[in-house]
């Protein structure tokens, strides 16, 4: 069963809600080794996203996620929004005019979606980033679904593995964003955008786990 | 949380409208999305200064936008950095012809988001150039991580760049300068407490009743390392002794020597930190030419402070010394 | 306790050097007795403004040494008052034939000591005249008390008169000047958290983590009363309401706000409570035409801040914006 | 046998080392109504009024208290500095070419030295000041003289009186000093001056016991 234009939506208002749970959680996960203020920024920029879903309805799922990428542009700032954004603003490229998606555009769009927050960022695996949950997560999905899982199940996967991604942030020396600068006192620290993005794929399973029980 | 607020979601735009209250006359707030601009923006023919980040270290940038100074300002939330439609619309703003110089500090999120509002404001048409400050020596630096921190040496560069841009120099004569700055310029900071996130509402950090952070950045991010209460000379000796070395400044050196409360700390230890500073640098035959003891780039009330020295030359005095007329910072006009 | 200093006993003479050291220009520092004046003092034929008080309080006195302000400032030890000998060395130094002005906070000690100064002075032919601010309407006034303290309007009468003797106007007329600024201005201040007496090295007061303290004096002296943490815009009912009752300020009538920061207060909780202000004034007709906002008479670390209204009229206006050049205030020179 | 020139310095060492003791006490006590500095104003006083003495040491006990209390006004400032300061002057001056006293010598110059108090400081009993030590002290002083009590004798009861005087001013509301901006909120509070000065007259008492001991 493909995905439609409403599953996209409802995964980002699942993020959204996600964030909105966990905000004072990943606020404090950045002050250990940040500014303390991750938390704040993502509810804010997707607070302003899903209502941007909401005032323009439509079944362009690329439009849909690009809107939502340029509003998290605008929104979030620090180094939260350009990453997010250019993640969405990407993946909303990868599916422009689509209003239906199988699998393997999942796949094809988190990968453009990541490799933008790469690009963006020049960040690298194991530097400490969000990018140490979401690199493995694309690695896990196309696995999965190149080795014919159904996208729901290949998500079920991919989560699990930003999951381990994120955890593994802990014993890393961060080398990019603000968590650098304690060189060797941010080792023990959990990256707070490794864990909003882990919270991300994991309102992507949670979404079609639903969807497919119903 | 003890702080003069309202809401923790208002402290950003109830400060911005009280910037708009008092000081009308030099400044323009614009909302939604937020710039300050000189009143007088755009000034014709003149390359105009464009800075922003976080806010939460007032008067850094807002305060500094005026005659001889920035001709824009983006203030992002507390501690996070501005957008780009921020900074497009102030640049859009402030451009009089001549191009624009984008002062950022070196935080992922400025250095993001300025890139991405630079290439928004050159499909436009305008002129931009960026210059990314790093002066924080308590940062290792490298190639490999996101390198210094911006801090102290954003305030002198934005005067001096100001002053520059006042005789009209051209975009890229005042980014060479800015350079300068920051290629003269170190800095490091410590603190005796934390400040609170007003959104987060607890302290960024815990340090006890006997510690202290030294090299902490201006967002509370932690610093070096953690020590015992020191006196005010070996604090001094700890923030200034790193920056002498990385500046290799020498015997008959002249320096600006920038004093700075992180908000919490009043002008009495300043003075005192002042003192050592001196003592420190007669020492070593290096000469205070000019100085600046304030709070100039806090982080909200955290009390601690910071060291900035920047090695002078002719030029750099002189632009120093040029007239500037901003909330922050106002002589010789 | 968490300071930048060295010894407690240190703290006065230290910060004293860091002044000399960072202000030559403009002022010499003078030890035993301590005084601070213009560099160029005595200044011939003009009235000379002397003021002190305890430090603790910086930039008052010492910082608004310099032309357009006062001519010497003496520093007591941290919140006590300096001795009369301190006074008429400060005194002789700066008498330049017109006569010296001492202004005086409405503080026991300090109006004590002053007298005596004034008399000593006196004795040795030096015309002194000597005016007490008593400005701060937390306190009941009344003629079996010692009355209520000199708080904010200080720094407003030291700028004003200072302007004044610039212009080469009469002791009686500075005097009377002096006397007018007191008149029309009323001030009262709030503590988030107490200071700490750097030789006492323990809070003056506790005040629990959802409480404020209103009316509270600059030497941590307890106020009003006690009440919960309250929104800026309470906050600001409370202390201006008292104010613009006690001025019965009108619609039409122009003010000078001055929003004060205790010293652990910083810059953007300020421009909040200016804002609250501007709004609560806006609402009675009352027009904000002059503003001051910043740390400029502190309290040491506390937590706070402070509200001064001075009811303006012409000439107070023009004596505001004459220029002054010293540390703690520069414009226009 | 009446009081010598070293009796009346070990009276003001005597009490320079009781502000040392009680200098923290001092200092709490202003900080409930004041601000926390009379335990260090006098003792920087004190401390500088005992080196001149020993500095020039003379048979003058009007001069040396003069020199004390000239010494206390340049030394200590804040409000105690020209009300302790004016109280040693016109003390001193009572006795100007003394080197001997007799008990109504004692009498004559402690009243002439609170009136000196009073003079400047413009308060009354019942204020919450040092006075409410020092005038009852004076009267016990000169009533226990006059019903030709020896001194010792009348200064021990001059230093009860002080004490009662002392502690009388805890249920009072403060009139007079920085005490007085707290109105109501003084009441429950023993004045810090008054605690100095009662400590003053202790000293003296404990001075000619020791004395008449030895
Ligand atoms: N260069 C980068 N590449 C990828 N992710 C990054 C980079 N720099 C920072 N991040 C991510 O951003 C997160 C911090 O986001 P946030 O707190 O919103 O921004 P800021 O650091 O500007 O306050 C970090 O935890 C990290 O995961
Ligand atoms: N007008 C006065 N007359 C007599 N004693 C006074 C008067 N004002 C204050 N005092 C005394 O001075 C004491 C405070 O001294 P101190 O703390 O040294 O000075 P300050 O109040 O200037 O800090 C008070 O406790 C009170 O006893
Ligand atoms: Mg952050
Ligand atoms: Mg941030
Ligand atoms: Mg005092
Ligand atoms: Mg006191």
């Amino acid at each position: 069963m493909p995905v439609q234009y409403d599953d996209v939506v409802a995964w980002v208002k699942a993020f959204a809600s996600a964030i909105e749970e966990n905000k004072a959680y990943l606020t404090q996960l950045d002050s250990a080794i940040g500014d303390a203020d991750h938390g704040t920024n993502m509810q804010r920029g997707f607070q302003a996203a899903v209502q941007k879903l909401e005032e323009s309805p439509g079944d362009d799922i690329g439009a849909a996620l690009k809107g939502v990428g340029m509003t998290l542009v605008s929104k979030i700032g620090g180094a939260g929004g350009p990453l997010y954004g250019t993640f969405f603003m990407q993946m909303g490229t990868a599916l422009a005019g689509k209003s239906e998606l199988e699998a393997d555009d999942w796949a094809t769009a988190l990968e453009a979606g990541v490799e933008g927050v790469q690009t963006r960022g020049k960040a690298e695996l194991e530097e400490a980033t969000m990018l140490d949950a979401l690199l493995p997560a694309v690695q896990a999905l196309k696995e999965s679904v190149g080795a014919g899982s159904s996208l729901e199940a290949a998500l079920v996967k991919a989560t699990e593995a930003a999951q381990g991604g994120m955890k593994a942030t802990i014993p890393l020396i961060a080398r990019k964003g603000r968590a650098s600068y304690l060189g060797e006192r941010s080792v023990g620290h959990q990256d707070p955008g490794a864990t909003s993005s882990y919270l991300l794929m994991k309102a992507a399973s949670d979404v079609l786990a639903t969807k497919k029980a119903s | 949380m003890k702080k003069l607020i309202n809401n923790p979601e208002d402290v950003v735009p109830d400060a911005l409208q009280g910037m708009q209250a008092a000081h009308g006359d030099v400044l323009r707030v614009m909302i939604d999305p937020h710039y300050l601009c000189r009143a007088d923006a755009p000034v014709q023919g003149k390359v105009a200064l464009v800075s922003g980040g976080g806010s939460g270290h007032e008067p850094m940038h807002g305060g500094f936008v005026g005659p001889g100074m920035l001709d824009a300002a983006c203030p992002g939330e507390v501690f996070t950095s501005p957008t780009p439609d921020q900074m497009l619309e102030a640049t859009k703003a402030v451009d009089g012809g001549a191009g624009v110089l984008h002062i950022v500090k070196n935080y992922t999120g400025d250095v993001l988001n300025f890139e991405m509002a630079a290439d928004l404001a050159r499909e436009e048409n305008i002129e931009v150039e960026a210059v990314v400050i790093d002066d924080d020596v308590a940062v290792q630096d490298s190639l490999y991580t996101a390198g210094r921190r911006g801090v102290g040496a954003t305030v002198l560069a934005e005067k001096v760049c100001g002053g520059a841009a006042e005789e009209k120099r051209s975009l890229k004569e005042v980014a060479d300068l800015c350079r300068k700055v920051n290629g003269n310029g170190r800095s490091m900071g410590m603190a005796l407490t934390s400040c609170i996130v007003p959104a987060a509402g607890a302290p960024t950090f815990d340090l006890g009743e006997d510690e202290m952070e030294i090299g902490i950045g201006i967002h509370g991010e932690p610093g070096r390392e953690r020590i015992s209460l020191a006196p005010a000379r070996e604090v001094v000796e700890r923030l200034a002794g790193p920056i002498v070395e990385d500046l290799s400044l020498q015997q008959g050196d002249n320096v600006l020597a920038f004093v700075n409360s992180m908000g919490g700390t009043p002008l009495i230890e300043l003075y005192i930190v002042f003192n050592e500073l001196k003592k420190l640098l007669s020492g070593r035959g290096v000469n205070i030419a000019r100085n600046l003891i304030g709070p100039y780039i806090t982080s909200l009330e955290m009390a601690g402070c910071s060291i900035t020295l920047l090695k002078l030359d002719d030029e750099l005095t002189r632009l120093w010394d040029a007239p500037v007329s901003t909330p922050g910072l106002t002589w010789g006009a």
